[in-house]
């Protein structure tokens, strides 16, 4: 299918126009309110009293041709052919009739995936290459988000959350997704410093960016019988793995002690309080595939916790600032370790430095 | 290698409610070695609790410096299916709409050039292309653009924009997210395509202050839509709201962060002087209440994951601005932005880093902006102020 | 005076009982409650049914033995002998008989001072030596309380103010008093950099120390004519003077710069919300002696808005965060400048990283 | 110099309503010199708007490195009554409880043997003399020991401890501030008055929250009260609050920080699980409320004004100890901090910027505390973890 036309370059992608279905061309920028019919299922009505219906169906987000072929199959089925993802990867069908609703409910399922997502949900989780694709990976994410959410589906295909419950999962400490700010996080940790390769890394890497690189100045430059490479101060060094992004020869994986933290309470929309990262909770949890149970026996401890104790519009980050982290580590029996302490740049910020506290 | 695909530790993700990509790439393990291959790496993987990939290399496309993640095996005699397994990000449409078709010509491209494997979406936004030879990037950057699509970005470039649905699917929309993005998108190609800048530059567009695209969380540049009039109010619909045994008082009114509302009787009273436009009021009753109608947008800069100076929140720039087609007065703000950046920044310092190391007086002043107090949480609560401004003496004792 | 026994050292303090009134060591530990009476008049009840009354006024600070004995005239005729002092430096007389309460106020008002500083006033101002004693000082602190409180004395001796409010006078960077944490501050700042005087610089002052004391690095060692002293980077001082707190030779005085900055919205106590730092407002007034017009009118402006605008219970930074940060500003009409924009160490995490914002 | 003593400007501050300090020293002037100089330099400063001060020399008494504060004019030969003008710090009572007697003695002292000017008092608490000449310093040492007073600190020691009014008046107070200070001052009396710390170490002691010694915002270490059981309640003097027409809901229960106070009818319910034990409630409803009866003290360190690092609050160590005489628990914890300081801080570092340098979880570890949550507002929220246990291989690879 190579074509032998004129080479095309930057031409972006199309214009969204053709993509949109008639009656949101029809009503675009005149949405007057929306309601949300059941789990997964969205009604926007237009000042001009269209309405439009919206299905959202969950997606492995590592899929397959296979995988969407089917998907654009029911689009075409269901949704003149219209469909979208949403930002959190899940695929919302537009329909403009609403007895397809059911029908596309039932053959969604038929697909293998699930149908909700919407409101007090646990909607999709954000996340990231993992073992599958990328060099820099302390875990595995598509494996980690399946049998998280397996252990969570209920609360996907259900609304029966205080609020929202958004999850990620990045496989090193990049953090490409979500981690620094969702309700509940998992995280890919090194524990040991890097290893030097030192006979690739004079060719390999960029000493002052390798020195730069590193946010706690672990790195110096030394030189070995007489060529300039680099050394790492281990009291310093606080395995983040940024040094292995810009140099190659200084590999950080270790099977040994590669594994997985856990933390909650952040938030991203400005609704009540204003946005708030996520913090610190189980610093450590071995690499325990396929189906990392200490994992998710941690986070739906956290998720049954919070779906009994707070109270509604409470995000977890708010739940947890009224009863106090004192009560928050209590209540799931986590234990608080010299770990949770904050000792980066700002930590003399997180000191209790009030008399407020719990007892 | 035998030809048998044997793969007893991934097949426990086989099991359970949620959609499983193990089951849906043993599908495609049939028809792709590449898939085959790579479930292989990944049972391997899984059995040494580590991955098997080696540092990315510099592939691409002709002419473009972004777009493709160059990605090898460090096995490539086990697996050679995933000797190469780059990734092409393929620029996704504004608000991430499509049609059938348009998907499935993009289908038929992949499962033709490469492994069959995508990610909808990367985290970025960007329709993933996840996994091909180097030999068939090319021929797949020229299938996609005869189909009227083009690469995104990556490296030290102007990220892949992304924004919400916006006015396309939701009342809250104060700016149209979807047309910016593709204004900027278009606008932008050569920096997008040509890694120049410092490091990488990413810009969301979120319609109002839910922000959906996590724009404040993840993007170099957030806009923001927001209003500076009053929130529109629809009584009668307050009233059945009230009637229908909804607990105002518990659910909005208390959890206001500004206690800007109140009741009385069945009419509600905001006091919009005070409202921060935080959405929580509209948010729980989008019936009796809607954003204002003096809409723009707020620019934040600086978001960004831990790595190297810790995270970070996108900090409030213009805390407002209108936000109509073409758009000169944010262009030219990204201009000056950009200038300043790329003139004071240092090699591999995202903006948030830069104006932290700079302080947000010295950048505001290089981009041209006055300060204004909407910009702080707070005044400086420390006396170490360096005056500019002194007088002098004709001579020093 | 001066006596032929032996020298006594490390004695410490008398023993407080011997000053306490009867009736406070009759009840020690055991008081009930306590009412206010008026401006400058409380009243403890103890479990007991005993009562303690308290009368309390206003005192310079910087006295003379005239002025306490005049004092100690009125404890011996009002209150059995016993006063206290408080740690806003007000005076308390303690005593056990309510009818003394108003002719001990006519005699405290002939002495020339006045009764309140309780509940809802504004109280004694704590500050520091200034010219009058001190050689780091950047302006006087004695003479910028005396016309402060002129200006405010109305609500020394009433409770109309919506709470409490805490006024701290310093006369330099160091702070000796509580200018970081009050309701309004008026801090005395300077505007130049050190002066070197490298003939005596080498003998006054250890090196290191100095390099050390700078907050933002701008002393280095350097040499003139074969000796060891220092030298200052104009560009990264900032004018604290705390070099000459540690070095002689380097005098930052300047008759010509000095002045006094305004600070509002710290507070200390735990009450409702955690203590709070106080915040720039105004960065700079020359100095105006002997009355600092331009002072006082800034001072006054401000508590009058406050007096007017905040609700019961509202400290000044409770009120200001509910209003907001340009409301203050706008109320005012002060003007925001480039230096109210944090640049030290966590000036960062004093970025408006929300969309909660006021227009 | 004339012998008139001409002072336009600082006749200027005898106007007003406030008890002006220039009249009383005014009326000190006939009597002595060294204020007549005093106030000719004042005037002098407040027109060339600079202080006249050298800075401090080392003076003192006898055996003793700190309590005193070396003054010396810039221009001795024009004002000679205070070319020497040094000021002894003598240690305050107990909650700066006097009796006029006492108080008359130490004046005759001060009369006989300085300038008869004080402060009263310090910031840090001391009584302060202000301004005798050098020979005067030991005569006046001996004169107020031979009364029973002693001098405070100053220098690199052990400050002045002082305390709010706490047991003696003070229906909130949760431990006894008075005695506590009393011992303290008395048992390091060698650490108070010979400097050999690294830097100054304050101790304020505050019955309460309310800290009426600011001691959580001045004091290297605050003795703060606190309770842990439940706020003891009144209801009948609850209900006359009520009755009276105090706006419980908006003045009390809309202002408790953690919304644990409810009312129904006339009776208040407090969930003290998770009340913060602010104060606010109590404050305001003194005849209604009052702090529970496990009572004991809180311990905060590092609170000091902005040099070197910027000013800090004091940050929580011990939520709750006990505190009964003779002390031992907290003397123990005193020991070990002043003991790991003094091995590991440097020249002039507070202990405040000790903590922060060297990391809140290091500091307690060598102080023999546990961490527990109490300690800070949240856990950290950067990945930058040290690990220090890991597992490791028999061999490398
Ligand atoms: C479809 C989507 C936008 C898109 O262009 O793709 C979207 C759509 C809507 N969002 Fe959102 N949000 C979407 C991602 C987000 C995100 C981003 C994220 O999760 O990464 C956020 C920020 C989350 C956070 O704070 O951490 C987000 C925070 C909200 C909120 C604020 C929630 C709160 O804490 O109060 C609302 C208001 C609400 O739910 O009451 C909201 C409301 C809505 C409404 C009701 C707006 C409307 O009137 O149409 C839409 C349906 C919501 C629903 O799912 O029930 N949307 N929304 C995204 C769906 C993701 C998904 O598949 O689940
Ligand atoms: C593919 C993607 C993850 C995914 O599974 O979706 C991704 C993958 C990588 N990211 Fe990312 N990042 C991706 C979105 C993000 C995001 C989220 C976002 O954009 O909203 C973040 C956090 C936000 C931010 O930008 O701070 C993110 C923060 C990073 C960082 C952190 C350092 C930094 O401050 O920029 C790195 C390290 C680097 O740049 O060297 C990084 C680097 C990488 C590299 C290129 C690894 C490297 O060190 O060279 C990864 C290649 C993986 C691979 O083999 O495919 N990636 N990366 C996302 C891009 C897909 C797309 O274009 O749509
Ligand atoms: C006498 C004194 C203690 C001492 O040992 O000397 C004292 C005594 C009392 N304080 Fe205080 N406070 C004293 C300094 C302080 C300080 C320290 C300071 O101002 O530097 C504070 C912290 C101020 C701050 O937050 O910035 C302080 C914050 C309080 C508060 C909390 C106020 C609030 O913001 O809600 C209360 C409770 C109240 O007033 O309702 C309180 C309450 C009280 C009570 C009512 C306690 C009682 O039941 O006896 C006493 C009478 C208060 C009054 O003046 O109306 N006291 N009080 C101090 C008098 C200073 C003066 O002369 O004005
Ligand atoms: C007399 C007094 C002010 C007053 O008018 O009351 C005072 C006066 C001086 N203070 Fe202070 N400080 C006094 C309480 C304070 C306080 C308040 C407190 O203790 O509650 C503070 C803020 C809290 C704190 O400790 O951080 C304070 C923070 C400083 C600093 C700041 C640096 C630091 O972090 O310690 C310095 C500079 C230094 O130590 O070199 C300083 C230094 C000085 C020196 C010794 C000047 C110097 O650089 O050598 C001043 C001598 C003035 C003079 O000529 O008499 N003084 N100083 C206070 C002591 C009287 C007393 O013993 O009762
Ligand atoms: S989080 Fe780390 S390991 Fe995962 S995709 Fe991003 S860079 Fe790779
Ligand atoms: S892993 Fe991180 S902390 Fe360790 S040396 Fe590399 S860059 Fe530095
Ligand atoms: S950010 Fe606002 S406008 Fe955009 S989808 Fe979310 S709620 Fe709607
Ligand atoms: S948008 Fe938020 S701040 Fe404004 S009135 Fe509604 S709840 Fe209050
Ligand atoms: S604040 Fe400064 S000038 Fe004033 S007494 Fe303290 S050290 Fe001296
Ligand atoms: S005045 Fe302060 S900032 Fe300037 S050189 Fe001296 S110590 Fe440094
Ligand atoms: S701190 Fe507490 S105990 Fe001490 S005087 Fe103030 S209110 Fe009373
Ligand atoms: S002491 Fe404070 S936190 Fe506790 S109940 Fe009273 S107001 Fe609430």
């Amino acid at each position: 299918m190579s074509t032998t036309t004129e080479r095309k370059t930057d031409i972006g992608p199309p214009h969204y126009e053709q993509f949109l279905h008639p009656i949101i061309k029809a009503n675009y920028g005149k949405w007057k309110y929306h309601e949300t019919l059941k789990p997964g299922v969205l009604v926007h009505v237009a000042e001009s009293g269209d309405k439009i219906f919206t299905v959202r169906a969950a997606s492995p987000r590592l899929i397959s041709t296979n995988f969407l072929r089917k998907m654009t199959g029911l689009a075409d089925k269901y949704a003149d052919g219209y469909l979208r993802f949403t930002s959190r990867n899940n695929i919302e069908f537009l329909l403009a009739n609403k007895d397809n609703i059911d029908p596309l409910i039932k053959d969604i399922n038929a697909a293998g995936t699930l149908v909700g997502g919407t409101n007090n949900a646990i909607s999709n989780v954000i996340h990231t290459q993992g073992w599958v694709h990328c060099h820099s990976s302390a875990t595995d994410a598509s494996g980690l988000v399946k049998v998280v959410m397996d252990e969570l589906a209920e609360y996907f295909t259900s609304m029966k959350l205080p609020h929202k419950l958004r999850i990620a999962v990045a496989c090193c400490l990049n953090m490409c997704g979500a981690v620094h700010a969702s309700d509940i996080a998992v995280l890919g940790v090194h524990r040991t410093p890097p290893h030097i390769d030192h006979k690739n890394l004079p060719n390999q890497c960029e000493i002052p960016t390798t020195v730069a690189s590193c946010p706690n100045n672990a790195i110096r430059p030394t030189s070995i019988e007489g060529r300039a490479t680099v050394k790492v101060d281990e009291e310093k060094c606080m395995y983040c793995g940024n040094c292995f992004g810009v140099c190659p020869a200084m590999p950080i994986a270790d099977p040994l002690n590669d594994g997985v933290s856990i933390w909650v309470g952040g938030k991203i929309c400005n609704a009540r309080t204003e946005p708030m990262f996520t913090k610190l909770v189980i610093p450590y949890i071995p690499n325990n595939p396929p189906r990392w149970p200490e994992v998710t026996s941690a986070v739906k401890n956290i998720v049954e916790l919070y779906a009994k104790n707070a109270k509604p519009y409470e995000r977890m980050g708010e739940w947890i600032n009224r009863i106090g982290w004192p009560k928050f580590f209590d209540l799931t029996g986590i234990e608080f370790t010299k770990y949770h302490l904050d000792d980066f740049k700002h930590a003399g910020t997180t000191y209790r430095r009030s008399l407020q506290n719990r007892y | 290698m035998s030809d048998e695909l044997k793969t007893p530790l991934l097949d426990e993700l086989e099991k359970g409610a949620w959609p499983s990509f193990v089951t849906d790439l043993k599908s495609m393990a049939g028809k792709s070695n590449m898939v085959k291959d790579l479930l292989r790496q990944l049972e391997k993987s899984y059995r040494d609790k580590r991955g098997y990939w080696k540092h990315g290399g510099l592939v691409g496309v002709m002419g473009y410096g972004g777009g493709v993640i160059g990605r090898y095996s460090a096995l490539p005699d086990e697996f050679p299916g995933v000797s190469h397994f780059h990734t092409l990000r393929i620029n996704q449409t504004s608000g991430w709409f499509y049609t059938s078709k348009a998907l499935n010509e993009l289908m038929d491209i992949w499962d033709e050039h490469g492994s069959g494997l995508l990610n909808m979406h990367g985290s970025t936004g960007d329709l993933v292309f996840l996994g091909t030879v180097s030999d068939e990037l090319e021929p797949t950057f020229r299938a996609v653009t005869e189909k009227g699509w083009d690469l995104g970005g990556s490296g030290s470039d102007l990220r892949t924009p992304s924004c919400c649905v916006g006015p396309a699917r939701c009342e809250n929309a104060c700016f149209d997210t979807m047309a910016l993005t593709y204004n900027i998108t278009h606008k932008y190609q050569d920096e997008l395509h040509r890694p120049m800048f410092n490091y990488k530059y990413k810009i969301k567009m979120s319609g109002c202050p839910n922000d959906c695209t996590a724009a404040i969380a993840r993007s170099d540049m957030g806009v923001i839509g927001i209003w500076k009039d009053d929130i529109r109010v629809n009584q009668a619909e307050f009233a059945n709201y009230v009637d229908s045994g909804f607990n105002v008082q518990e659910f909005v009114v208390e959890k206001c962060p500004t206690k800007c509302i109140s009741v009385e009787g069945k009419e509600i009273k905001i006091d919009n002087s005070n409202c921060v436009k935080c959405m929580h009021c509209i948010n729980t009753m989008p019936k009796a209440l809607a954003v204002g109608k003096d809409r723009g947008v707020a620019i934040t800069l600086g978001a960004k994951a831990p790595i190297v100076e810790g995270a970070l929140f996108g900090s409030v720039m213009v805390p407002f601005m209108k936000m109509e087609p073409p758009f000169e007065e944010f262009h030219d703000l990204l201009g000056r932005i950009w200038e300043f950046w790329d003139e004071y920044g240092k090699n591999r310092e995202r903006i948030g880093e830069f104006i932290v190391r700079i302080g947000l007086a010295t950048f505001i002043e290089g981009i041209g902006l006055d300060p204004i107090p909407q910009m702080v949480k707070q005044p400086r609560d420390n006396p170490y102020i360096f005056f500019e401004e002194y007088y002098k003496e004709e001579e020093e004792k």
